[in-house]
C-alpha cells in the first residue's frame, strides 16, 4: 500500500506510455496512430508533473502579502511551499509541440487519404506493392 | 497533491485511453479521446500544475478535438479493410513489454511522489520560486520562468507553432476544386440556437482571452493560452456561421502576415536587446529606451510584449490550421 | 472543511465514472458524445472544488472560464459533424 | 452562510446524482439527452454557487473574494448558455440522423 | 558585434524565415535571393565563431544574460564550431541549387519551402550549439517539423513514407524527452555542463542508466541506425530534390553529433566505457548496420534509393567509431561527420541533376550518360571515389581513422565490416560508371525526346554548387591533418 502511494503516479506513467506507444507501432489506423501518439505524449508529460509535485505544496503563483499603504512586503520565500515550477514550464512547451505535430500529422492524413483513398496502413502498402 | 482525485481520475483515464484505442468508429474514438482531455486537465489541477491545466484545457478540450473530427470529416470513419495483423500487433506488444519492464523497474529507484526533497525540486527550480520577485516582479513563477528565465525555449516554441501553420498551409492549401466524389456530403444547417448562443459567447470569449494574455503575470494564463482562445473564438464563428463570416475578420494573407509577425515581436525583443548592449533576450536594458522603469520592470514589461507576440502567432495559427483542416485546404467551407 | 470538499469531489468522479458507463455502453455514437459532453460539465466543477482545497480559488477561476468556453465548442462542433454526415452507423462497419 | 453553502453543494450533488443514474438507466437517447440537459445544468450551477458563498465566507467578504464570485458568475452565465445549447445541438443532430424514439411496447416493429 | 556572433548564427536564419514568409506573400520570387543572403551571413557569422574558438577556446553564451544552470547556454566548442560552419555552408550550396528545381516541382508554394528550409537549418543549427538537454528537445521538434512538411511537398507516395517518419520520429523525440526527464529527476538541472558535473560526483544509479538507455534510443532512431532505419529510405526517395539534398547530409549526420554530445558532455567516459561496458554490443550493431545498409544498396535499381541505404551504411561507421572508446576511432567519427555530409551532399546534387534532366533516377535509363552530362559525372565521381574512399579526398582520411581506431581497440569484425563496405561501395558505383560510360545509348532519333539528346548538361546554377562541393571534398581531404590538429584534437582532450 505504501508502496502504491508513493509511486502510483509512475506506474500510471508506464502504463498510458506503453499504451500509447503499442498504438503507434501496431495499429494500421492512421488517425489511431496519431491519437496514439497524443496519448503516448500526455504520459511523458504526466511524468514531469508528477515529479515536480510536492506534498503540502501550493501553485507556482506566489502569494504577494502587502502592508497598509499597499507596498508589498518582503518576503521570505520557502521552496517547499509551491510546486515545482520548472517541470510545468517544460510540459507547457511539450504540450504545444505535441498539438503541432498533432496537426501536421492530421494534415498528412488528409492528403494520404486524398491519394490512396484508404486509411489504413496496411491497405496502402498492399495497394503499392 | 490530491491524491485521492489524482488517483480515481488517473485510473479513469486509463480506461478512456483503452477505449479511444478500442472503438472501431474513429468519432467515437475522437469522443472518448476528449474525455481523456478533459480528465486530464483534471489531473493536472490535482497536482497543482495549473497553467499546465489550463493550457490542456484550451488545446485538448477545444482545439484538439476539433482538429481530429475536421480530419475525419474530410475522409472517412471506419476502415473497410478486414485483415488484421495479429502477427504484428503481437511482436509489438512484445517490444512494448520490455520497455515497460524496463521503465517499471527504474520505479524504486525514483524519489517518492510529492517528495518535495528530491534533487528535482531543490536545485535549480528552487532558485526560480525564491528569486523570481526579485528579480522580475512576476509572482506567477511559471511565466516569469517561460518568458525569461528559459525564453529561448518559448520562441522556439512559438515558431512550433509557425512552423505547423505554415507546413499544413503549404501541405493543403490548393485552389483546385476536387471531383464531385471527394466532397463530402453538404447540406447547409441554419440552427439558430447555436448561431444566438455563439453570438452571445465570442465577445465574451475574446475579452476574456485579453485579460488571460494580459494577467498572466499575476494568474495562470499567458500568451500561449490567450492565443488559443482567441483562436477558438474565431473556430466558433466559422463553426456556427460560415466560413466566409470568419474571413471577413481575418482573411488568408492576414493570417499568413499575423503569424509571422507574432515571432517576429518575439525575436525583435530579443534582437533590440542585443542592440542595446546586452545579450539576446536580456531584457533588462530594455529599462533605456522604456521611460520610467528600472532594469527589474523592464523585464517584466518585456514579457508582456513577448506574451502579446505569442498570443498573436497562436491565435492566427490555431484558426489557420482549423480552416486548412476543415476544409482540406480549399478555404471554402468546412463543418 | 477540506475533507469536506475532497469528499465531494471523490463523490464526483464516481458519479462520473457511472456516466462513463454510458460512454463505455454506446449504444450510438451519440450516447457517448451526451456523456462525455456531461463529464465535460462536471470538470468545470471539479477545478473549482480543487481551487478550493488548495485555498487559491481567485487562481483556478480562470481555467474554469476557459474551460467552459472550450467545451461548448468542441461539443458544437462535434455535433455540427453530425449535421453534414446524416448517419451515426457509418456506410461500413459496426459501431463498437 | 456556510450551513447554505453546503446544503447548495449537497443539492447540487444530488442532482447530479440523479443525472448521472438517469443517463445509465433511462431507455432512449432523447430521454437521456433530457437528464443530461436539465439536471446537469442545474447541479453545475448548484455546486458553483455552494463553492461561490464558501469562498466568500472562508476570505472573510474582502473585496477580492466579490471579484472571484463575480467571475464564478460568469462561468454561470456560460454553462447556463452553453450546457443546454450544446446538448440541443447534440439532440438537434440526433433527430437529424434518424435516432429513434423509444416506445413502451417492446413488439413495436 | 563580435561577441553576439555565436547568437545571431541562430537568429540570423530565424529572422529570415519570417521575413520570406511576409515579402514572399508580395514578391515570391525574392524568397530565393534572401534565402542566399541569409545563409551567406550565417556562414561568415559561423566562420567568425570558429576563428574565434580556435584563438580562445570554448565560448559560452548565456541567453537572457542569466548564469549557466538557471537561464539557457550555448557551448561552442571546437568540433561543433566546425560541425555548424558546415552546416551553414551545405545550407548555403543547397540553397543556390535549389533554384530551377523548386521552380519545377513545387509552383506556387515557393516562399512556403523557403520559409521551411530556413528553419529546418535554424533548427539544425541550434541543436548543434545549444547546452541545454531541453532546448534542443524543442529545436529538435522544430528540425523535424520542417523535415515533415519539406519532404511531403512532393506528390505520391511521399506522404505515407513521411508519415511513417512522423510517427518514428516523435517516438524518437519521445524517448529523448523521456530521457531528460530521467536526467532531471536525478540530478535536478537541465544544463549539460551541470549534468556533467553532478553525475561525475555521484555514485550510479540504474534511473541513470535509463537516462542514457533512453535517450541513445531515440538518437538512434533519429538517425536510423540499422533496425530502427525503415522510415528513411522511402521518407527520402520520394521527397522533393532540394528537400532530400538538403536532409540527407545534415539530418542525420546531427543526429550522430547529438549521441555524441551526449556521450562527451553530459555523461562521462568512465561511466560509459567502464560502468556501463555496452562497447561491443553496439559496435557489433555497427557491424551489423553497415553490412546490412551495403547488403540493401546493392539490391536496389533505382540510384536515389540506393543511396538513401547508403547513408544507413555510414551511419553504422560513425556510431561504431564512436563507441570503439579510443581516440583514434572518436577522430575518425567526429571527422566522418563532416566528410560525409559533403560526401553525400555531393552525390545527391549529382543524383538531383540527373534527375532534372533525365526526369528519373533509374539506373537502367542512366546509358550514356557520361556523354550527356560530363560535368555533372565528374561531380557524381569526386562523390563516388569519396564514399570508396580513394586517397585525395575526404573519404580516405575517415575511413583510415575509423579502421586504426578500430585496430587499437581489436575490434575485427568493425575493421572487416569496413572494409567489406569499401569494396561494395566499389561495385556499386563501377556499375553506374560502366553503365554510364561504357553501355552506349540508344542512338536514333536524337531530337525525339530529350531522354536521348547527345549533350544536356543541367543549369549553371545547379553545376556550380556541385563542383563547388566536389572541390569542398578534395580540399578538406587535403586539410585533414590541420582539421584533426586544430579542432578535433583540442575537443578530445576534454573527453578522454
Amino acid at each position: 500500500m505504501e508502496f502504491i502511494i508513493n509511486y502510483f503516479n509512475y506506474i500510471i506513467v508506464v502504463i498510458i506510455m506503453m499504451i500509447g506507444l503499442w498504438g503507434m507501432l501496431a495499429l494500421s489506423n492512421l488517425v489511431k496512430k496519431l491519437i496514439s501518439m497524443a496519448i503516448f505524449q500526455t504520459g511523458i508529460i504526466l511524468f514531469y508533473i508528477s515529479m515536480g509535485a510536492k506534498i503540502d505544496s501550493s501553485i507556482p503563483i506566489i502569494k504577494q502579502a502587502y502592508d497598509e499603504h499597499h507596498h508589498p512586503i518582503h518576503q521570505v520565500i520557502n521552496n517547499a511551499d509551491y510546486a515545482n515550477p520548472l517541470t510545468q514550464i517544460l510540459m507547457l512547451t511539450a504540450i504545444v509541440v505535441g498539438v503541432a505535430t498533432l496537426g501536421l500529422g492530421l494534415a498528412l492524413t488528409q492528403k494520404v487519404y486524398s491519394e490512396h483513398k484508404s486509411l489504413n496502413e496496411d491497405e496502402i502498402l498492399e495497394s503499392l506493392s | 497533491m490530491i491524491f485521492g482525485l489524482d488517483a480515481l481520475s488517473l485510473v479513469l483515464i486509463l480506461i478512456c485511453a483503452i477505449l479511444a484505442l478500442y472503438i472501431k468508429d474513429l468519432m467515437g474514438s475522437v469522443i472518448v479521446f476528449g474525455a481523456y482531455s478533459f480528465l486530464m486537465c483534471v489531473v493536472w489541477t490535482c497536482n497543482a500544475a495549473v497553467d499546465v491545466a489550463f493550457t490542456e484545457a484550451a488545446v485538448g478540450a477545444g482545439v484538439g478535438t476539433v482538429f481530429l473530427v475536421s480530419t475525419i470529416y474530410n475522409t472517412r470513419r471506419v476502415d473497410t479493410y478486414r485483415k488484421n495483423r495479429v502477427l504484428k500487433q503481437l511482436f509489438m506488444f512484445l517490444v512494448v513489454c520490455v520497455v515497460g519492464s524496463i521503465l517499471l523497474k527504474t520505479i524504486t529507484d525514483l524519489p517518492h511522489w510529492g517528495d518535495a526533497q528530491a534533487p528535482a525540486n531543490t536545485h535549480v527550480s528552487a532558485y526560480f520560486l525564491e528569486n523570481s520577485i526579485a528579480d522580475t516582479h512576476v509572482p506567477n513563477v511559471v511565466t516569469s520562468v517561460l518568458a525569461d528565465y528559459r525564453g529561448f525555449d518559448t520562441m522556439f516554441e512559438t515558431c512550433v507553432v509557425f512552423v505547423a501553420f505554415i507546413a499544413i498551409f503549404a501541405l493543403l492549401r490548393t485552389r483546385k476544386i476536387p471531383a464531385k466524389d471527394l466532397t463530402p456530403p453538404h447540406t447547409p444547417v441554419d440552427s439558430l440556437i447555436i448561431k444566438v448562443a455563439s453570438h452571445l459567447m465570442i465577445p465574451f470569449m475574446q475579452l476574456f482571452a485579453l485579460y488571460v494574455v494580459a494577467h498572466g503575470h499575476y494568474s495562470p494564463g499567458g500568451g500561449f493560452q490567450g492565443g488559443v482562445i482567441l483562436g477558438a473564438s474565431l473556430i466558433l464563428l466559422a463553426i456556427s456561421y460560415d466560413f466566409e463570416r470568419a474571413l471577413e475578420y481575418l482573411n488568408e494573407k492576414k493570417i499568413i502576415l499575423f503569424v509571422a509577425l507574432g515571432v517576429l515581436i518575439y525575436a525583435g525583443i530579443g534582437v533590440i536587446c542585443f542592440f542595446l548592449g546586452g545579450n539576446f533576450l536580456d531584457y533588462s536594458v530594455l529599462s533605456k529606451i522604456l521611460p520610467a522603469t528600472d532594469t527589474i520592470m523592464a523585464r517584466s514589461h518585456a514579457m508582456l510584449g513577448v506574451e502579446v507576440g505569442v498570443a498573436l502567432t497562436v491565435m492566427v495559427s490555431m484558426y489557420g490550421i482549423y480552416l486548412c483542416l476543415s476544409s482540406n485546404g480549399r478555404m471554402d467551407k468546412g463543418i | 472543511m477540506i475533507g469536506f470538499f475532497s469528499g465531494v469531489g471523490i463523490f464526483l468522479l464516481l458519479n462520473i465514472i457511472l456516466v462513463f458507463i454510458r460512454a463505455l455502453k454506446g449504444p450510438t455514437v451519440i450516447d457517448r458524445l451526451l456523456s462525455i459532453n456531461v463529464i465535460g460539465t462536471k470538470c468545470i466543477n471539479l477545478i473549482i472544488i480543487a481551487g478550493i482545497i488548495f485555498n487559491r480559488l481567485d487562481m483556478f477561476v480562470d481555467i474554469a472560464i476557459g474551460y467552459g468556453l472550450l467545451n461548448y465548442i468542441a461539443a458544437v462542433a462535434t455535433a455540427k459533424f453530425y449535421h453534414h454526415n446524416k448517419t451515426l452507423v457509418p456506410p461500413s462497419g459496426d459501431l463498437s | 452562510m456556510i450551513i447554505l453553502a453546503i446544503a447548495l453543494i449537497v443539492l447540487g450533488l444530488f442532482f447530479f446524482f440523479g443525472t448521472s443514474i438517469g443517463i445509465l438507466r433511462l431507455p432512449d437517447f432523447y430521454s437521456r439527452a433530457h437528464a443530461a440537459g436539465k439536471a446537469d445544468t442545474l447541479s453545475t450551477i448548484l455546486i458553483i454557487l455552494g463553492c461561490a458563498l464558501f469562498h466568500l465566507h472562508q476570505a472573510h467578504y474582502d473585496l477580492a473574494s466579490f471579484h472571484v464570485m463575480a467571475k464564478l458568475f460568469v462561468i454561470i452565465g456560460f454553462v447556463f448558455i452553453g450546457s443546454p445549447t450544446a446538448t440541443h445541438a447534440i439532440m438537434d443532430a440526433a433527430s437529424a440522423a434518424g435516432v429513434e424514439h423509444w416506445q413502451k411496447k417492446k413488439d413495436k416493429k | 558585434m563580435i561577441e553576439q556572433a555565436p547568437i545571431l548564427i541562430v537568429v540570423t536564419p530565424l529572422l529570415a524565415a519570417l521575413f520570406i514568409t511576409i515579402i514572399g506573400l508580395y514578391r515570391p520570387l525574392y524568397s530565393w535571393v534572401l534565402t542566399i543572403i541569409t545563409f551567406v551571413i550565417t556562414s561568415i557569422f559561423s566562420f567568425i565563431t570558429l576563428k574565434k574558438v580556435i584563438e580562445t577556446g570554448t565560448i559560452r553564451y548565456m541567453l537572457g544574460n542569466w548564469p549557466a544552470p538557471f537561464g539557457i547556454e550555448y557551448v561552442i566548442d571546437h568540433l561543433n564550431a566546425l560541425i555548424v560552419f558546415m552546416i551553414a555552408v551545405v545550407g548555403l550550396i543547397v540553397a543556390i541549387y535549389s533554384k530551377h528545381d523548386v521552380k519545377k516541382e513545387l509552383g506556387d508554394k515557393i516562399p512556403h519551402f523557403y520559409s521551411l528550409f530556413t528553419l529546418l537549418v535554424t533548427g539544425l543549427l541550434g541543436i548543434t550549439l545549444t547546452g541545454d538537454a531541453f532546448n534542443l528537445y524543442v529545436l529538435l521538434e522544430i528540425s523535424a517539423l520542417t523535415s515533415y512538411a519539406l519532404l511531403a511537398l512532393s506528390k505520391g507516395r511521399a506522404y505515407i513514407a513521411t508519415f511513417n517518419y512522423l510517427i518514428m520520429g516523435t517516438i524518437g523525440a519521445c524517448f529523448y524527452l523521456l530521457g531528460v526527464g530521467y536526467l532531471l529527476i536525478n540530478t535536478g538541472s537541465l544544463n549539460m555542463t551541470d549534468i556533467f558535473v553532478i553525475l561525475s560526483n555521484n555514485p550510479t544509479s540504474y534511473a541513470v542508466l535509463v537516462a542514457f538507455l533512453f535517450i541513445m534510443i531515440g538518437m538512434w532512431i533519429k538517425m536510423a541506425l540499422f533496425p530502427l532505419h525503415s522510415w528513411l529510405p522511402n521518407a527520402y526517395t520520394y521527397a522533393p530534390t532540394s528537400t532530400s539534398c538538403l536532409l540527407a547530409p545534415l539530418m542525420t549526420k546531427v543526429s550522430v553529433y547529438v549521441m555524441l554530445r551526449m556521450m562527451t558532455s553530459v555523461f562521462n567516459y568512465n561511466y560509459i566505457f567502464n560502468v556501463l561496458g555496452w562497447q561491443t554490443i553496439i559496435v557489433s550493431l555497427a557491424v551489423i548496420a553497415i553490412l546490412a545498409g551495403s547488403i540493401f544498396a546493392l539490391r536496389q535499381d533505382n540510384l536515389k534509393k540506393m543511396l538513401t541505404y547508403l547513408i544507413v551504411a555510414e551511419i553504422g561507421y560513425m556510431v561504431g567509431g564512436a563507441w570503439l572508446g579510443n581516440a583514434n576511432g572518436f577522430t575518425g567519427a567526429s571527422y566522418h561527420i563532416i566528410a560525409d555530409g559533403f560526401m553525400t551532399l555531393c552525390l545527391f546534387l549529382a543524383v538531383g541533376c540527373i534527375i532534372y534532366k533525365i526526369g528519373d533516377a533509374q539506373i537502367s535509363s542512366m546509358k550514356g550518360i557520361f556523354t550527356k552530362m560530363p560535368i555533372t559525372m565528374i561531380g557524381f565521381l569526386v562523390g563516388a571515389f569519396s564514399m570508396i574512399g580513394v586517397p585525395p579526398t575526404c573519404g580516405f582520411f575517415s575511413k583510415w581513422y575509423l579502421i586504426s581506431g578500430a585496430y587499437e581497440a581489436q575490434a575485427w569484425p568493425f575493421m572487416v565490416a569496413l572494409l567489406i563496405s569499401s569494396l561494395v561501395n566499389a561495385i556499386l558505383f563501377f556499375r553506374i560508371i560502366e553503365v554510364g560510360y561504357f553501355q552506349a545509348m540508344p542512338n536514333e532519333d536524337p531530337e525525339a525526346h530529350p531522354k536521348q539528346q547527345k549533350y544536356n548538361e543541367a543549369p549553371i546554377s545547379m553545376l556550380i554548387p556541385l563542383l563547388t562541393t566536389a572541390a569542398i571534398l578534395i580540399g578538406i581531404g587535403l586539410y585533414t591533418s590541420e582539421i584533426v590538429t586544430y579542432l578535433i584534437e583540442p575537443f578530445m582532450d576534454n573527453f578522454l
